[in-house]
C-alpha cells in the first residue's frame, strides 16, 4: 500500500479536536429533518382545517370548541404542536450555537432549551384539555 | 524577529495576532459578496426565527381560549384588520420559504439530488411565489 | 519567539551563517542541503516562496529524452535526479510517465536517433506503436506515426519545492519569506573585499536590518543580475521568458512531448484538471516586466493542437509568462564551471569573497543544483561534511506550515 | 528563439492601453491597529488579470505591497483573493469582466494575517491535518490500489488547490472557528468514498462530529467560491448521508456503527 510508505506526517499545526460531545450529532440531524418534514405536513392540514374546511375559516369560540371537538383534530394538533417546537428550537438552538459559545454555555442552551420544550408542550396539553372540557 | 530566531511555528504568526476574521452577527449576516445559496441560509434563519416568534405570539394568544368566549371572540375582531392581514402574508411568506428550502436542505443533507441542489432551490422558489400570490389575493380579499 | 521553540538546533551555534538571497526551488533545495551539513542558514525571499520562475513553470519531471540527442550530459543528469526526486519525495508527482509522439515525416525519421539517444542517457524508453499511443491517450492526434514513452512526470510546482523548504525548516533554517534583500554589507577582507551581510526589508512590518552572514548564497534565477550587483559583482544571467498556456481540461493523462528536435510550444503537461502547454522563447532585459504576446500564445494552441487536436476549441483557463535565468557567455565567466546545464560562481574570482551564486538549471534538478552550490559554500568555509540530499526523505508541503 | 515573433506585444498589459482602473487594495502592516484601503490607477488590458495589476502596482507604484502569487494558473493556490467582496483567484480573473471601474481586492477572510493581502495559511493545514491527510496519493495509477466501482463520479479531491477560498467563503466559519470546514470535509469523504486500504470509519469519526459535517447549514457558498471544482459542499452532504445511513442501520441492528 503506497500510503504506507509515506512518512507519517508529523502532526501539522494546532489540531482541530472532535468536540467529542457524548450524544452524538447525527440524531440531532435526523429528527431535525423528520420534523421539518412533518411540520411542513401539519402546518398544511392546520393551515387547512383553520381557514377552510369550515366556510369562512375559524371564527368565533365556538368554532374552534366545536372543531376541537373532533377527537382525530385533537390528535394532530397535538402532535402539531410536539414536532414543531422540537423543531423550532433545535433550529434555534443551532443559531445560538454558530456563535461559537464555547461547550459550557452550549449545554446550558441545550438543558433550557429542553425545559422550555416541555413546558411548552405541557402548556398546549393543558389548553386542548381546558378548550375541549369547555361546555 | 532576531537575527537569532529560527523557523517559523504556527503560534508565533504576527505579533499583534491579526486575522481577516469576520466575527460575529456582522460577518454571519453581511450580505456582501453572497451567492445564492448564502442568501437562502440568512434567509433561512431569519424566516425561522421570525416563525419562531410569531408562534411564541401564537401560544400566547391562544390562552385567551382559556379565559372563555369573550375573549377570544375579542382578539378575532381584532385579527380580521387589514394590518393583521397583512402580517398574516408575511407570515406565509416566512413559513413558505422556511418550508421549501427546507425541503432542499433536508434533501441535499441527505445526499440526495446535491448536484442539481441550485436548480432545485430557484424551483422551490418559484413554486413558492405562485404559492404567496394565490394565497395573498386569498387573504387580501376574503379576509 | 515563544522559548518552547520546536526546533532542535542540531547546528551549533559557533556553525558558519549562510544567509540565502532567494526562495524558489534553488534557494530551497540550498537551504536544506546546507543544514543537513551542520550551517546555520537563513533566507530571504522578497515575496512568497516559489513565486518567481519556480511556480511559474509547466510542472514538468523531466525524464531527460528532451535533451537526449542533443545534450547527453543535461540527459543523464534529469534521469538520476528524476529517479532521486522520486526516492525523497513521494507523492508529489503523478507517475504518469511521457510519449513523445511523432506527428510528421520528419518527426518519424527523427526517432531512431531518439530512441538509441534515449538508452544511451541511461532512460528507460519503450516504443510504442501508432494503436498503442491512441489507445494510451485517445486524444491525440490520429495522424501520429510512432511514439516512445519515458519516465517523465507530472510535479506540483509549487508543493514539491515546499518540502524542501519544509525540511531545511524542520531541520532549523530560517525561512523569511516577504523579506526583500535591499544591499550587501561588504567589508575590506584579507584578499580584497568580502561579503558580511545582506539588509533587508521586512515587507509585513516596513522594518529594516541587517542579517550578518559568514557567506551569502545568491538563488535569485532570473534576477541573480540584480542580486549580485548589490554586491558590486556582475554574474552573465539574463531572463528568457517563454509564455505558458493553461487550458480546462485534462487532455491527456501522460506528459505529451513533440518527438522532434527541440522547439517552441513542443510539450503538454496535465496538471490536475488543467492541461498546460509550452512553451516559447525570447529575451528579456527584465524579469519584473514580462509580456504575454498574443502571437506566441496562437502558438501555443497551434502547437498543441498539433499533439491533441482537441486543444484548439479548449476554453483556456490561463495564460502567463515565466523567465529562465539562461546564463550567458559575456564576460569572463568567473568560478567554477559545474554543469553545463547550470553554474555556481564564486565571486572570489571577481574579487568579492563571501558571495556565491548558483543559477540556470532546470526544475527537476534542483536538488543537483543545491548539491553542487553547497560543495562549493562548504569548500570556502572550510567544512568537510558530505551531501545528505540524495537519500534523505523529504517532510510533507504541509510541514511548512506547522 | 522565434524571430518572427513579437515579444513587445502584450494581452496582459497594465500601462499604455487606455483603459484605466481604480484598485482599492486592503492595507494592513504588522503592529497596525487596523486596516484601510489604498488607491492606485492601473491600466488595463483585456487579458489582464487581477493579479497581473496587483504586481503591476507592487513593481510600478509600490514595493511595500504584500500578496502572495506563485503558479499564474490556478494551480498553486496562493493567489486568493476577496475581489468585489467575492472570493476568487486572482490569476484567473481578468479585471475588464469584473464590469466595475473601482475594483476592491481584500485578502480572503477567516485566515491570520502576514500583512496587506497575504494570509498565513496555518489554520487551513491544522484543519486538513486533523483529517489526516490520506488524500494525496503517490499516483493516479497505482498498481496495486483498488479504485471502488464508480470511481469517475468522484471529484477528484487532488484537484483541490489548497487556497481557502472554501474557508473564506464559509458563513459558518465566519461565526465560529471551530468549525471544520470545507476543504477538509472534502479531503474526509474522499477519504472515506475511496480508503485505499485504511480505515474509512476512522475519517467518518472524526466527519460525524457537531464541529464537522453538522455544522455546515447547506449555503454551498464553498462550492460557488472553489476555483477547483472540488464540490466541498456536495462532499459534506454524501458524508452527512454516510454518516445518517451509519446511525439508522445501527438502530435497526443492521450493522453495528
Amino acid at each position: 500500500m503506497a500510503h504506507s510508505e509515506q512518512p507519517t506526517p508529523d502532526r501539522i499545526g494546532p489540531m482541530w479536536t472532535p468536540s467529542r460531545e457524548p450524544s452524538r450529532p447525527t440524531w440531532g440531524w435526523i429528527l431535525q429533518a423528520v420534523t421539518g418534514a412533518l411540520v411542513l405536513i401539519l402546518v398544511t392540514l392546520h393551515m387547512i382545517a383553520n381557514h377552510f374546511v369550515v366556510a369562512g375559516g375559524l371564527r368565533d369560540f365556538a368554532d374552534v370548541v366545536a372543531y376541537l371537538s373532533n377527537p382525530v383534530v385533537v390528535v394532530l394538533e397535538v402532535l402539531f404542536l410536539v414536532v414543531v417546537t422540537a423543531h423550532g428550537l433545535l433550529g434555534l438552538r443551532a443559531v445560538l450555537f454558530d456563535f461559537g459559545l464555547g461547550p459550557r454555555l452550549e449545554a446550558a442552551i441545550t438543558r433550557v432549551l429542553a425545559v422550555l420544550g416541555v413546558a411548552i408542550v405541557a402548556y398546549g396539553l393543558w389548553l386542548t384539555w381546558t378548550i375541549t372540557s369547555y361546555h | 524577529m532576531s537575527e537569532q530566531s529560527v523557523g517559523r511555528t504556527a503560534p508565533e504568526r504576527r505579533a499583534d495576532g491579526a486575522s481577516t476574521r469576520r466575527r460575529g452577527i456582522v460577518g454571519w449576516g453581511d450580505p456582501r459578496g453572497r451567492r445564492l445559496g448564502g442568501f437562502a441560509f440568512i434567509l433561512n434563519r431569519l424566516t425561522g426565527l421570525g416563525v419562531l416568534l410569531y408562534l411564541s405570539f401564537h401560544l400566547v394568544v391562544l390562552s385567551l381560549l382559556a379565559r372563555g368566549p369573550s375573549a377570544w371572540d375579542g382578539f378575532v375582531s381584532l385579527a380580521g384588520s387589514p394590518l393583521f392581514l397583512c402580517f398574516d402574508v408575511v407570515l406565509i411568506f416566512g413559513l413558505l420559504f422556511h418550508g421549501l428550502n427546507g425541503i432542499r436542505v433536508t434533501l441535499v443533507g441527505f445526499g440526495l439530488v446535491v448536484d442539481r441542489q441550485r436548480a432545485m432551490l430557484v424551483a422551490l422558489m418559484v413554486i413558492g411565489a405562485i404559492v404567496l400570490l394565490i394565497a395573498s389575493v386569498h387573504i387580501l380579499t376574503v379576509g | 519567539m515563544r522559548g518552547s521553540a520546536k526546533v532542535q538546533m542540531s547546528q551549533s551555534a559557533s556553525a558558519p551563517h549562510v544567509v540565502i538571497v532567494g526562495g524558489g526551488g534553488t534557494g530551497g533545495a540550498v537551504a536544506h542541503d546546507l543544514t543537513l551539513r551542520g550551517l546555520r542558514v537563513t533566507l530571504v525571499e522578497r515575496g512568497e516562496l516559489t513565486s518567481g520562475t519556480t511556480g511559474r513553470h509547466h510542472g514538468l519531471l523531466h525524464s531527460g529524452a528532451r535533451y537526449a540527442v542533443k545534450d547527453r550530459e543535461s540527459a543523464v543528469e534529469c534521469i538520476e535526479e528524476n529517479r532521486i526526486l522520486r526516492t525523497i519525495a513521494p507523492g508529489s508527482f503523478e507517475e504518469n510517465d511521457g510519449l513523445f509522439v511523432a506527428i510528421t515525416e520528419a518527426d518519424e525519421a527523427y526517432e531512431p536517433l531518439f530512441f538509441e539517444s534515449c538508452l544511451a542517457s541511461g532512460i528507460p524508453a519503450r516504443r510504442v506503436s501508432r494503436a498503442e499511443a491512441l489507445r494510451l491517450e485517445p486524444n491525440l492526434n490520429p495522424a501520429l506515426r510512432c511514439a516512445v514513452q519515458v519516465p517523465d512526470g507530472t510535479i506540483d510546482a509549487m508543493r514539491l519545492p515546499l518540502r524542501f523548504f519544509a525540511t531545511a525548516k524542520r531541520n532549523g533554517a530560517t525561512i523569511k519569506p516577504f523579506t526583500e534583500a535591499v544591499a550587501m554589507t561588504i567589508a575590506a577582507g584579507v584578499s580584497g573585499r568580502a561579503v558580511r551581510g545582506v539588509s533587508v526589508v521586512d515587507r509585513s512590518s516596513g522594518a529594516r536590518y541587517e542579517i550578518g552572514a559568514d557567506l551569502v548564497v545568491n538563488a535569485g534565477g532570473p534576477w541573480a543580475e540584480k542580486i549580485a550587483a548589490l554586491a558590486g559583482v556582475d554574474v552573465p544571467i539574463s531572463p528568457s521568458p517563454g509564455v505558458l498556456v493553461a487550458v480546462r481540461g485534462r487532455y491527456a493523462n501522460m506528459v505529451i512531448n513533440r518527438l522532434h528536435a527541440s522547439g517552441d510550444g513542443d510539450i503538454v503537461v496535465p496538471q490536475r484538471e488543467l492541461s498546460v502547454i509550452g512553451t516559447s522563447s525570447w529575451l528579456a532585459a527584465d524579469p519584473d516586466h514580462l509580456t504575454v504576446p498574443a502571437d506566441h500564445v496562437a502558438m501555443m494552441i497551434s502547437e498543441g493542437s498539433a499533439m491533441i487536436p482537441a486543444i484548439a476549441a479548449a476554453a483556456v483557463r490561463a495564460t502567463w509568462s515565466a523567465a529562465r535565468p539562461l546564463i550567458g557567455e559575456r564576460g569572463a565567466t568567473s568560478g567554477r564551471e559545474l554543469s553545463r546545464t547550470f553554474k555556481c560562481f564564486d565571486h572570489a574570482a571577481d574579487g568579492v569573497e563571501g558571495f556565491v551564486t548558483i543559477s540556470g538549471g532546470k526544475a527537476t534538478t534542483l536538488r543537483a543544483m543545491a548539491e553542487a552550490a553547497a560543495n562549493v559554500v562548504c569548500g570556502k568555509l572550510g567544512i568537510e561534511s558530505p551531501c545528505r540530499t540524495r537519500e534523505y526523505r523529504l517532510a510533507p508541503h504541509t510541514a511548512y506550515y506547522a | 528563439m522565434n524571430a518572427e515573433l513579437d515579444p513587445a506585444s502584450d494581452t496582459h498589459a497594465t500601462a499604455d492601453t487606455g483603459v484605466p482602473i481604480r484598485f482599492r487594495v486592503y492595507r494592513r502592516k504588522a503592529g497596525d491597529r487596523g486596516g484601510h484601503f489604498d488607491e492606485f490607477t492601473i491600466e488595463v488590458a483585456p487579458d489582464t488579470t487581477v493579479l497581473d495589476a496587483l504586481v503591476a502596482i507592487r513593481t510600478r507604484l509600490d514595493p511595500t505591497l504584500v500578496l502572495r502569487h506563485s503558479c499564474f494558473h490556478a494551480s498553486c493556490g496562493t493567489c486568493g483573493l476577496r475581489v468585489n467582496d467575492a472570493e476568487v483567484m486572482g490569476c484567473v480573473t481578468k479585471v475588464l469582466e469584473l464590469g466595475t471601474s473601482t475594483v476592491k481586492v481584500e485578502p480572503i477572510a477567516n485566515e491570520a494575517l502576514v500583512s496587506d493581502l497575504a494570509t498565513d495559511m496555518v489554520d487551513f493545514y491544522a484543519r486538513l491535518a486533523a483529517i489526516g491527510r490520506p488524500l494525496i496519493r503517490d499516483s493516479e495509477w497505482l498498481a496495486d490500489s483498488i479504485e471502488p466501482a464508480g470511481i469517475e463520479s468522484y471529484n477528484r479531491f487532488e484537484s483541490c488547490i489548497e487556497c481557502g477560498l472554501c474557508i473564506s467563503a464559509c458563513p459558518v466559519v465566519a461565526t465560529d472557528s471551530r468549525y471544520l470546514g470545507p476543504a477538509a470535509l472534502a479531503a474526509a469523504e474522499r477519504a472515506v468514498a475511496e480508503p485505499r486500504g485504511l480505515d474509512p470509519n476512522f475519517v467518518l469519526d472524526l466527519a460525524d462530529d457537531p464541529q464537522a459535517a453538522w455544522r455546515c447549514h447547506a449555503a454551498f457558498e464553498c462550492t460557488e467560491a472553489c476555483p477547483s471544482a472540488v464540490d466541498p459542499a456536495g462532499a459534506i452532504m454524501a458524508l452527512r448521508r454516510r454518516a445518517a445511513s451509519r446511525r439508522l442501520r445501527s438502530l435497526f441492528g443492521w450493522r453495528k456503527p
